[in-house]
């Protein structure tokens, strides 16, 4: 089984650490994994994306322009990732970000509003784990505790008193995501 | 005595919230949008309080945007 | 009292300089990159040399000035803009010419270029952001880096044991005759940004006069490399980088 | 799980390699999309463990001049860059060549002519394995195709630098040096001792002792007879290479009608092009060169009797390809398919290219 | 005796033209074999008769990038150097192919690699039309064989260099720059003035008009499918100067079974050893690139067709040869003879090898 | 008196230094290159660092100097001498590294290696042999050339408005903090050539002390490139040269 | 008809003017000619030497390594070129360089003592004029007056009064050249 | 009194005739050959007047070329 999976948000919101954290916890589930980000010259704002592709099998491609899987986390990304889903595939949008929902009726839609959620927990700083929870729900890749394994890996040391305010987002996120549009998939 | 008032357009689109405005304005006019963003994410600039502004434009010579325009004018 | 009656065209005290596009700048929120261009926009106005100037484009953050300015630009190789500048002003010697670099650009990989043009005194100008920091690039250690100063290449601070002290290239441009005018500013505040107008415009005007090199150093803040807020910055700027690099003009003859 | 694996970038992974393989001395000036590599010894900080000096140049001119003198001294160095950077470079590279110095050299490209794009790229294929600078010279080349190659290609490249005396290269680019993988280190290995060096590599500039004649490091040579000489001395080294240390992976190529040719991030694509094709009843496989020079020239000529046709996957406008077809020599249809300015193609693009070009 | 015949040594002879010709600039940093050009011009000093500006850069580097400079403001200008300082040229060189700025770059070959030996060599051929610096360029390249086509290829080099908005360079070598022949220098030509730059080069960064967009010169390009596109151009381009401007000479070919394939000087030596063979009854003809970029790889491949081997002669270890090869594709065997490290061969070492090779 | 009391081994005053070795130089006649070679040769046996010193040779006349003196060499390429020793120092601290370059191979396109390498404060020696001109290659006008003098790309003299003055690089240098030695010396005269020896010393036990960089300047003559014989040379340097770059300690610390 | 001729010497002794006076000659005289010097760096002493091709054809190679004439001016250039003059062909040599003459028995061999003569005459400067006068002794490939215009041409304006001294020294060295050897070929 | 006297012994193969030696000599000991030449055709140094040398080495020290070993040695 593979994933292709893409995150895509503003500069700030975290994307390319959740991208690595869920790449880290394919790995302690024992998969394959590969990670690839856009990259640009380093100023502040605009858009960032990844992509994390995560199999049983050795991965060929890791530039891939179909995915399985769209998180997108401001509008921008939306407008790009939304044609790139496969058909049956899945989208994520953040509530906040978002202003005009995705349109297409051949993919699962799922909203999570971690934006608010993140405010309401007080803490910015969870918002991207949020969003993972709900992105594990819709495709468990990766058991809760392969996944805590790999927040931690990926966490420099002196952070890993964080992990347990990061588990409750990621738990957060499981809860709050919902489904608002299921593919319809014409098979003619 | 002749009154000297001013008042300061935002370029809301260019505004990238930098704060460096808000920080310059000696009559504490200025503030960034708390929640709202702009289409590039940014909580950009608003006048918190636009009846203290003098149209000193020390807000306009530091956005390095340029998203300020200053107006100014004696009243009698 | 109606806003109205303020918001008029002749009640305007500042705005977007008309060279200024509308095209969207690439920059970090809050850098000084901007606001320098606002100058070199305004001046070039005020001097009516818009149909005379060529501008030389750096690499570097500023590589997107051409973006931003309605002039006809150059975008040089990375440290090379000096020799760019001294063949256009020699083949073009009725035109206005600047260069615009930052430290990495003229202070690193442009050394030798800086100091032979202002050696040979080309009649150019050169404006100067000093940010202490490779800010495109994602932060890395500038020749001009302060001590101790923490970086993407000097994670723990600038070891001066190690990569030497911050460089002061005004310092040992003064000392060569081709250059008529070194100074040194800073945009932090509305009247360091008219202080820095002025200079920018002395050292245009120095360069249609055949006057030689004419250099005006901004000391500039990188928020992003510096991992401050715009307003952090300025504020890191004024007690750090000031005493380092102390405003004021270094020859002007 | 081992300990051993981490998860990183490919410009990381190298970074850490080198660490580990007891190179000597590193010198860079940064540049995107490779600035990782720099700012990953600088975290290190290896001076305070192996003691490796790592030191950020002035420029890549002063960047390739460090490691020609820490080269002439023996030591393991090594200097990475992208294309523009690594343009700057060539003189000091033709300066190792005509010198004989061993030294590590690595291009993460990105597009371009010029300035160019920081998007990923294989445009300096040409300038790596023709000569980018002056003269009748080689690089040894090796194009790594993952993460783990990153790693693995340090010690490669430094141990056939130093059999040969001669430069090599790590060409890679934008796509490889910022993805990230699964990535097993190699172990430590202390750095060389000066004894050590003095004996390994007795051309080494260390002082000169009473016991030899001074070692002098110079490409210079007037007299045109004694240049020829050295001149046929490298060429003789250049072809030994050639005899020794082809490296290449073939890639379902037992029963392949059709074979693939690419590198890098290329062959990385094509792999999953040759799962669709072989999915659609199309027998391909791929011939992935691993070292660019030498060629794999003669087995792509065994090759060129055995399939129906062959495409040449670069994201370039057609540089490898003209390899494939000096090996070919005519004897079959050599077809290319590249991107240019940082666009890398998809899976789904290059099967397409493969049906129009190839298949009739 | 005509008055216009003078005697001149090659390198002369290009700076006359270049005055001539009406070239507003030179940039140049003294190296041997070719230091006598911008003495030429020093001596002449231009500047007080055409306007022609002439100056010594501090550096290589510092010259291209000047010659970029006064490229992007619509002027004819040139620099010139010797392989080591052609290497440190690579990325201005490149910048100039990215922006498409025309302008004349000539190569004075020495032996490398390295600093070498500064007798004669082709060993930059491989440099020169595949690319030096980074990225998918071109270098439109002519290899003048007397020292009247290093007159005549200056008006030429600006021709091709303006119509096609590339750089172009002349690849020449230190016999040629530094022989005396009989030449008949170009009428003298008057610089275009501004007006007339601004009417022929719309494109010229000289101070936007009202009536016109910013001329921005920049090889930069983020967005990669923009900067695909310009690739795309690029190569449109190539391919339109592969199709109109490759040109070759033919010496005794019309009858000739085997066929020599060289350029500049070696093909001088061939010349020569023609005429020997030919008093032996070896019916032999010379094909004499001119354009080594776009190389005529078309008529090489007719001759395929007709002779029974192909010798190539350079002053390398082999390069050209492989664009014969490529243009052969296997039709008929293509040896390679070459001298290395500033030695020039003789006419009968020619034969010999020739027979050596190439006849069984 | 018979002259074969004299010459006997005990009574030598001088000789050809030992580290010196038999190779006939490639130099003009009466070139300043084989003075300094000399120098550098006696200084290295002095301070017995025969085994510890690697030099770097530039490209410029002193190419070749690795065929007189019997160490070990490095040729680096041209104006990079600096970086190439600053690897070597930096990779062999207990070694004595010099540099040894002529004017433009350090003052033009070396500059920037120079200037960073100075700056960084590398435990070098820097050999500095200015003549005022580009000899190796036919004598083109250096950045030390004099306003006036003649060379083969200035044949009606250097006109400065054009060309710039001359660079007197060390007075940019001694702003470094990295440099701990700068100085000028000639070797015109046995007076001379011993102050000269006793700076290229002081320099060399700097670069094995770990002060940071040193660097003396030689003020030469090159008759060849200057077309007079090498007496001629030597007065005209003193008339001539000497005014513009003053004898004497810039930096000693 | 083709002479390639070879002139060596001291770096100071005008063996490339010489050479350049006597290529613009074969102009004068309506010939191909072709200069080709040894170049190197910069330094004095050593020697240099030019080769110089004059024919009624096109010339082919201007390098080549068999001559039909050397001009040889020190020892050093007569242990090089010695043996690469053509059998049947000519050395001319100055006496006062050149110690140890030719030894070949296959070629002809003329003795200039050009220095000498120049001694007498006072002049250092005119020392290559008498050996080229010698040289054209032996060879007249050019007739006097093209010489003479050829001398003119390769001269500026401004030495141009030191045409009738140079003259006389031409005349000068085709008065003193004595044949020493005279070539005896086997034909076999 | 004491008698100082020097000698100098002259390389002649390495020494090009450069002419320093004999400007920098105080004693008019050195003269360079009016006619005879060494193996690479220089003019070299001769001591001309040996009786007046001091062996104070100068000459020894300006020559470029290393040619020169100078004796010196006190006479009671
Ligand atoms: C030859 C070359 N080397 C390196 C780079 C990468 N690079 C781009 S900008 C830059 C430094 C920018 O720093 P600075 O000049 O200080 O400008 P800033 O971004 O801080 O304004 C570097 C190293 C390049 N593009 N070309
Ligand atoms: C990259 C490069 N550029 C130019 C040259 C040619 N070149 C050789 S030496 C030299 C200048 C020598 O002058 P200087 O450094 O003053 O030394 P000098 O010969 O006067 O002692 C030049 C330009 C070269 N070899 N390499
Ligand atoms: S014009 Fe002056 S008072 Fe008004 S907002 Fe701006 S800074 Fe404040
Ligand atoms: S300074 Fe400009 S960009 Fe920054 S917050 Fe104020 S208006 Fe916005
Ligand atoms: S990285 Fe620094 S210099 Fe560049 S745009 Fe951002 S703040 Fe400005
Ligand atoms: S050219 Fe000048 S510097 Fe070079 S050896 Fe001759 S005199 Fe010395
Ligand atoms: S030692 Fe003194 S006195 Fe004797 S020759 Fe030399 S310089 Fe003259
Ligand atoms: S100084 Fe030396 S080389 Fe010169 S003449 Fe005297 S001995 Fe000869
Ligand atoms: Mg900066
Ligand atoms: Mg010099």
């Amino acid at each position: 089984m593979t994933h292709e999976i893409v995150i895509s948000g503003f500069g700030g919101q975290g994307v390319l650490s959740m991208g690595k954290i869920l790449a880290y916890s394919g790995i302690m589930e024992g998969k394959e994994v590969s990670w690839f980000p856009s990259y640009g010259p380093e100023q502040r704002g605009g858009t960032a994306n990844v992509t994390v592709i995560l199999s049983d099998k050795p991965i060929s491609s890791p530039i891939v322009d179909k995915y399985d899987i769209a998180v997108v986390l401001n509008q921008p990304s939306l407008e790009k990732f939304e044609e790139k889903v496969k058909p049956g595939g899945s989208i994520i949008y953040d509530g906040y970000g978002i202003h005009n929902p995705p349109k297409r009726k051949d993919i699962n839609v799922y909203k999570i509003d971690a934006m608010d959620e993140a405010v309401k927990m007080n803490n910015d700083k969870v918002f991207n784990m949020i969003v993972l929870g709900g992105l594990l729900k819709v495709a468990p890749v990766a058991q809760l505790e392969n996944v805590m394994e790999g927040l931690k890996k990926s966490l420099p040391e002196r952070y890993h008193n964080l992990l347990p305010m990061n588990k409750e987002a990621i738990l957060r996120g499981m809860e709050i995501i919902r489904q608002e549009n299921k593919a319809e998939i014409n098979e003619n | 005595m002749a009154k000297i008032k001013g008042y300061v357009e935002v370029d809301i689109e260019r505004c990238k919230g930098c704060d460096l405005c808000v920080a310059a304005c000696p009559e504490d006019v200025l503030e960034l949008q708390p929640r709202e963003v702009n289409n590039k994410g940014y909580h950009y600039v608003y006048l918190k309080n636009p009846d203290n502004c003098t149209g000193c434009a020390n807000c306009g010579y530091i956005c390095p945007d340029a998203c300020l325009t200053v107006y100014r004018k004696k009243f009698a | 009292m109606n806003e109205n009656n303020i918001v008029n065209p002749e009640n305007i005290v500042y705005k977007k300089p008309k060279l200024m596009n509308d095209n969207y700048m690439h920059y970090c929120l809050g850098c000084s990159h901007g606001v320098v261009h606002k100058i070199i926009a305004e001046v070039i106005e005020e001097l009516g040399l818009e149909e005379k100037t060529i501008g030389i484009a750096p690499v570097g953050c500023a590589v997107f000035a051409y973006n931003y300015i309605d002039i006809d630009w150059v975008e040089a190789a990375h440290g090379r803009a000096p020799a760019v500048a001294t063949a256009i002003k020699r083949l073009n010697p009725d035109k206005m010419v600047f260069t615009y670099q930052g430290d990495g650009d003229l202070a690193a990989i442009g050394t030798a270029e800086t100091i032979h043009a202002c050696n040979r005194g080309e009649n150019i100008a050169i404006v100067f952001i000093n940010n202490a920091i490779y800010g495109m690039t994602g932060g890395q250690m500038a020749p001009t880096t302060l001590p101790n100063m923490k970086t993407s290449t000097t994670p723990r601070g600038r070891d001066v044991r190690m990569t030497g002290n911050p460089i002061k290239i005004l310092d040992m441009l003064v000392q060569l005759n081709g250059v008529c005018f070194a100074t040194r500013h800073s945009v932090h505040t509305a009247a360091a940004v008219k202080k820095a107008k002025k200079a920018i415009k002395h050292a245009f005007e120095n360069a249609m006069g055949g006057k030689g090199t004419s250099i005006v150093e901004i000391v500039s803040t990188c928020n992003a490399g510096w991992k401050m807020t715009p307003v952090e910055a300025n504020n890191w700027m004024v007690e750090n980088m000031f005493p380092m690099y102390p405003l004021g003009d270094l020859k002007n003859i | 799980m081992s300990e051993e694996i981490s998860l990183m970038k490919g410009n990381e992974a190298i970074a850490h390699a080198a660490i580990r393989y007891g190179v000597d001395g590193y010198f860079g000036y940064p540049i995107t999309p490779q600035s990782e590599i720099i700012e990953t010894l600088m975290e290190a900080a290896p001076w305070e463990t192996t003691g490796m000096i790592v030191l950020q140049a002035e420029s890549e001119v002063a960047a390739i001049n460090m490691v020609y003198g820490g080269a002439a001294s023996g030591k393991a160095v090594m200097t990475t860059s992208s294309s523009p950077g690594i343009s700057l470079k060539q003189e000091g590279i033709s300066y190792l060549a005509g010198t004989e110095l061993p030294a590590l050299i690595v291009n993460v490209q990105r597009g371009g002519p010029g300035l160019g794009t920081i998007q990923p790229s294989q445009s300096d294929y040409f300038q790596t394995v023709k000569g980018g600078g002056h003269g009748d010279y080689r690089l040894i080349t090796l194009a790594p195709n993952s993460v783990q190659e990153m790693a693995d290609f340090v010690e490669l490249g430094f141990k056939l630098a130093f059999k040969y005396r001669n430069p090599a290269m790590i060409l890679t680019d934008g796509a490889i040096g910022q993805m990230m993988e699964k990535v097993k280190l190699p172990e430590f290995r202390p750095r060389r001792t000066e004894q050590e060096i003095r004996e390994q590599c007795p051309w080494a500039a260390l002082g000169k002792t009473p016991d030899r004649k001074p070692n002098i490091h110079t490409s210079l040579e007037l007299d045109p007879v004694i240049m020829e000489k050295n001149n046929e001395r490298f060429q003789a080294k250049y072809r030994e290479i050639e005899k020794n240390e082809v490296r290449y992976e073939k890639i379902q190529c037992e029963d392949a009608e059709y074979l693939f040719v690419a590198f890098g991030s290329a062959a990385r694509i094509c792999l999953k092009t040759i799962e669709m094709a072989r999915e659609e009843g199309i027998k391909v496989g791929l011939l992935r060169p691993i070292t660019l020079w030498p060629f794999p020239s003669e087995i792509i000529g065994q090759y060129a009797d055995k399939v129906k046709g062959m495409l040449v996957v670069e994201l370039n406008a057609g540089q490898m390809v003209e390899d494939v077809r000096l090996a070919v020599n005519g004897k079959v249809k050599v077809e290319h398919y590249g991107r240019l300015g940082g666009i890398v193609p998809t899976p789904d693009a290059v099967l397409g290219a493969f049906k129009e070009k190839v298949i009739e």
